[in-house]
């Protein structure tokens, strides 16, 4: 899952970093596959070097040997909103075919089941980063019918409504495009809505259908992921996560 | 300047009212958790507390009684999981019927808008965020406002001006004048918005060490109230070249932050049963202050301002 | 990172078209008048010159000939008096029948406001200005907003994105990572609201030097199209710590400015006469270069960022 | 005309500085009157220490060895706007009874007979410093019934509708409180409008007179402007204007 999305950002030039398993991903990344690859971390960081994998994203290792460090404001107005950002790296608790988000709460608003830690920077992040990768563990408890609170725009209702609201309101995002989960890779269709492109070795179709809230859409040629190389396995257990903070 | 140097008590104390709103700043970096500690040591009550990622320190101060509302905008331990003592008072389930804990809610660049707008005395900050969400909903405070070109619209944020701030630093002069190197996050904003300021320091320098810097100076001595020397003061948050962040303290918070009775003895242990911050330093040991000791020094090297006389 | 370091004529030859708004920024301080001499040198035209205080540079551009229109908010050379290579092109008496250079009017505040919409992309930037003035009638573009947040009006200007930004800075490194201390002015801003980016360096540093000290980049190689190494390239303005602002040469341009025939034949001299900067530079000679010198060193000193693996 | 605007300063605390004679007569206080004075530059500088008297407000004097060095952004928005400046120092090309200032054009905007520098931070900071000073020389020319061009807001048309408008317009600053020239000293009286309360050593009324053009308001009891001190002459001649680009 690790190995997969980093894979995807081969090719990224300009990558946001969220908390959790976007941050081991995103520092795989620049070890492998996009070695220029800069990272932007929403406290303040371009052009992070981390010498070891921070838990937090605001650890003094990512600070240290940087480019460039700016006050929030800064780097949410001129990075973010300015348009810098080529990828937007999300997590989420609930998301929908369309790639809406939920991170706030499970319930309802004012007397939650369960409290989520609420937007951070994603809400802004899916509005202007150019494109969202998002990654997740997938369950029917995750990937659902309706969200409970739309915290992270996705394609909206689908992807002709959300066009049009991204060139009225001019957006600079274009939205999700990429799905990684403990299953499979999803990208997004022309109608705006997830399709499975691929499964990871060992998962299969049904799994992933067991783990939907709704029909999912498969690829007419769903391909098999190849599998961690040897390389990725050994720098995600020996250098980037040796203590299982992400991966255990 | 006049000298504003003080103790973290006589700060406290002196600056922080029950009822006020409370800004504890610093993102990731810099958290002054000896400032959470004696507000809860001092009882204040009925405070609002204001942060973007409220953190250990405000499920700490919540624990302990201190709070009747949250400003916020992403309530987590990060890399860890949740905050439980705060979450004890917004979920449902939990809650029974006790009222909740008021929680006004935006995302990280609203909450920096609303401070920058607080500090620069204006109406409304814009941005473009909260588009298609559900967050207007939740929180009428964020309001669409049309641009004066067009008919573009943005959302818009109201400003936000703590009564209190407390912004930790690596050093400031006497009379407050505080420089910060690392991430800066938005004490700036915070300190500016305020009607008080706490700064709170791991050095005091001569007045000539800062004027030697002036571009690094983050807040000048003129919006500061209070001055106080407190080495280790942000554990187990850190200070860039100074320490680093204690990890380890962020994962065993976990199962205490989940153990209303365990987070109980701790507040006993760390906060009630010690005079401050002195004293939990000398009670985390220099094993432990071994343990987060950056592993090298980093240095910045200097540059030339020129004499122009 | 790959190098960007180029020439000023490659620089302006190829980032520079006719009809572009440019912003050649830096209040006092760094102002790039060797960008502006190329610029003139290759004959430009029909440009909109962007700068809060046109100051002696847009003076001998707009004499020149390559400027249609003016956005500012202080036009004059500071401490001296006029610019009158550009009042001749707005006053009535001198103007007679030709058409008078367009101008675009607001504050310093407006147009630092007007940048800092540019580079955070925002529709409009509100603030507290031109009540009661008659700034927005000489300028419509200067608009009130009202506040979602009650009845309070305050004023808005517009987005200003120039086509290119030229920055002057101390040092920077191959990939375009500039770092400056002393004024820091709006070039930050200017920077990242334009399409096509220009540094003009002192000194090109190793990128380890830039990582060594990250607080201090102003802007990052990443909205950098052109590195160019450019000693002395602010000249008469300063470069904080390397060279003084060259105060005689500000007192000097008062007659030549008032004169077109002089003005004329200092542009052939100075401009139109010369290579590039490197031959300005041997024409200025050493004893005006030791004019300049800062009188003493004034150093920072280091601060240390620790190293965390 | 610079003594007397300097000792106007005692008792202030945050000043901010305009280019010109504003610019010496500050330096003069603060090193006479006000020595702990704190000099803001519109230019990005908080408690400069200037070794020697800058000709232009931005010189790197001003920079060396003072307390903050900010963007512009952060000056105007954060100082000057969130309402951290005392008194806010302004020269004049025009200015009318109540204090309303010309620094654009003489003539019509369009195509004016005299094209001024216009606003620089003119207009924010008649709007946003609590009071403010100003200093400027007298003649039938400057001291007009009627103003060209409205470039910084004094009191209006009278106190009255410029106090309603601060107050529901929220403004931070009072608006002008003292007016320093080559003949004397003004206030302004509880109307709004400009009142002579001191004539400087060697000035008449009659000369006073013949360079305002409307009938002033004269204080019952005008004093004389105490002569510069051997001191203040010694600071201006030898210290900070030697070249007298100033004084000449």
């Amino acid at each position: 899952m690790i190995a997969a999305a980093a894979r995807e950002l081969a090719g990224q030039h300009v990558c946001f970093v969220g908390v959790g398993l976007p941050n081991i991903a995103v520092n795989l990344a620049q070890r492998t596959v996009a070695p220029d690859l800069e990272l932007v971390y929403e406290a303040g960081v371009f052009g992070a070097r981390p010498a070891r994998l921070p838990l937090s994203i605001g650890d003094p290792t990512i600070v240290t040997g940087s480019t460039a460090v700016v006050s929030m404001h800064e780097l949410f107005a001129f990075y973010l909103q300015g348009g810098l950002i080529d990828v937007g790296f999300l997590g989420a608790a609930q998301i929908d075919r369309y790639g809406n988000i939920n991170t706030t709460v499970i319930g309802e608003y004012a007397r939650p089941r369960t409290r989520l830690p609420g937007s951070g920077g994603a809400c802004e992040i899916a509005i202007n980063a150019r494109q969202i990768f998002v990654i997740m563990r997938q369950s029917k408890r995750s990937f659902v019918e309706a969200i409970d609170f739309r915290t992270s725009p996705g394609n909206l209702g689908g992807a002709e409504r959300a066009e049009r609201i991204r060139r009225e309101q001019g957006w600079l995002g274009r939205g999700p495009s990429v799905v990684v989960t403990d299953l499979g890779i999803y990208h997004f269709d022309e109608t705006g809505e997830m399709r499975l492109d691929a499964l990871h070795p060992g998962a299969t179709l049904e799994q992933v259908r067991a783990s939907v809230g709704w029909v999912p859409r498969v690829a007419a040629e769903l391909v098999t992921t190849p599998a961690p190389t040897a390389e990725e396995l050994r720098l995600i257990r020996d250098e980037l996560d040796p203590e299982g903070a992400y991966t255990a | 300047m006049s000298g504003k140097v003080t103790t973290m008590r006589d700060a406290v104390a002196e600056l922080v009212r029950d009822g006020d709103t409370v800004a504890i700043e610093g993102f990731t970096h810099l958290i002054c958790f000896a400032a959470g500690h004696e507000i809860i040591r001092q009882r204040k009550r009925d405070l609002v507390l204001a942060r973007l990622t409220p953190d250990l320190i405000y499920d700490q101060m919540v624990a302990a009684g201190v709070a009747r509302k949250l400003i916020f905008s992403w309530l987590g331990n990060p890399g860890v999981g949740g905050l439980y003592a705060i979450r004890r008072r917004i979920e449902a389930a939990e809650l029974g019927d006790e009222p909740p804990l008021e929680v006004e809610e935006y995302s990280h660049f609203g909450m920096v808008g609303r401070y920058t707008a607080g500090a620069a005395n204006l109406p409304f900050y814009p941005l473009r965020s909260y588009f298609e969400t559900d967050l207007p909903k939740a929180n009428p405070l964020i309001r669409p406002v049309r641009s004066p070109y067009g008919d573009e619209i943005v959302y818009a944020v109201p400003p936000l001006k703590p009564d209190v701030a407390v912004v930790h630093a690596q050093r400031a002069d006497a009379g407050g004048d505080a420089q910060v190197w690392g991430l800066l996050g938005c004490q700036k904003e915070a300190a500016f918005a305020a009607d008080r300021v706490i700064v709170v320091v791991e050095e005091l320098v001569d007045e000539a060490v800062v004027r030697a810097d002036p571009n690094r100076t983050i807040i000048p001595g003129l919006i500061v109230d209070a001055v106080v020397v407190e080495p280790f003061g942000a554990h187990p948050s850190y200070v860039q070249g100074y320490y680093d962040r204690d990890n380890r303290f962020y994962r065993d918070w976990d199962p205490i932050s989940r153990d209303p009775a365990a987070l109980q003895a701790w507040l006993e242990e760390w906060v009630y049963g010690l005079a401050g911050r002195e004293e939990y330093v000398a009670r985390l040991g220099p094993e432990r202050l071994a343990a987060i000791r950056p592993s090298g020094s980093a240095p910045s090297g200097p540059v030339d301002y020129g004499a122009y006389r």
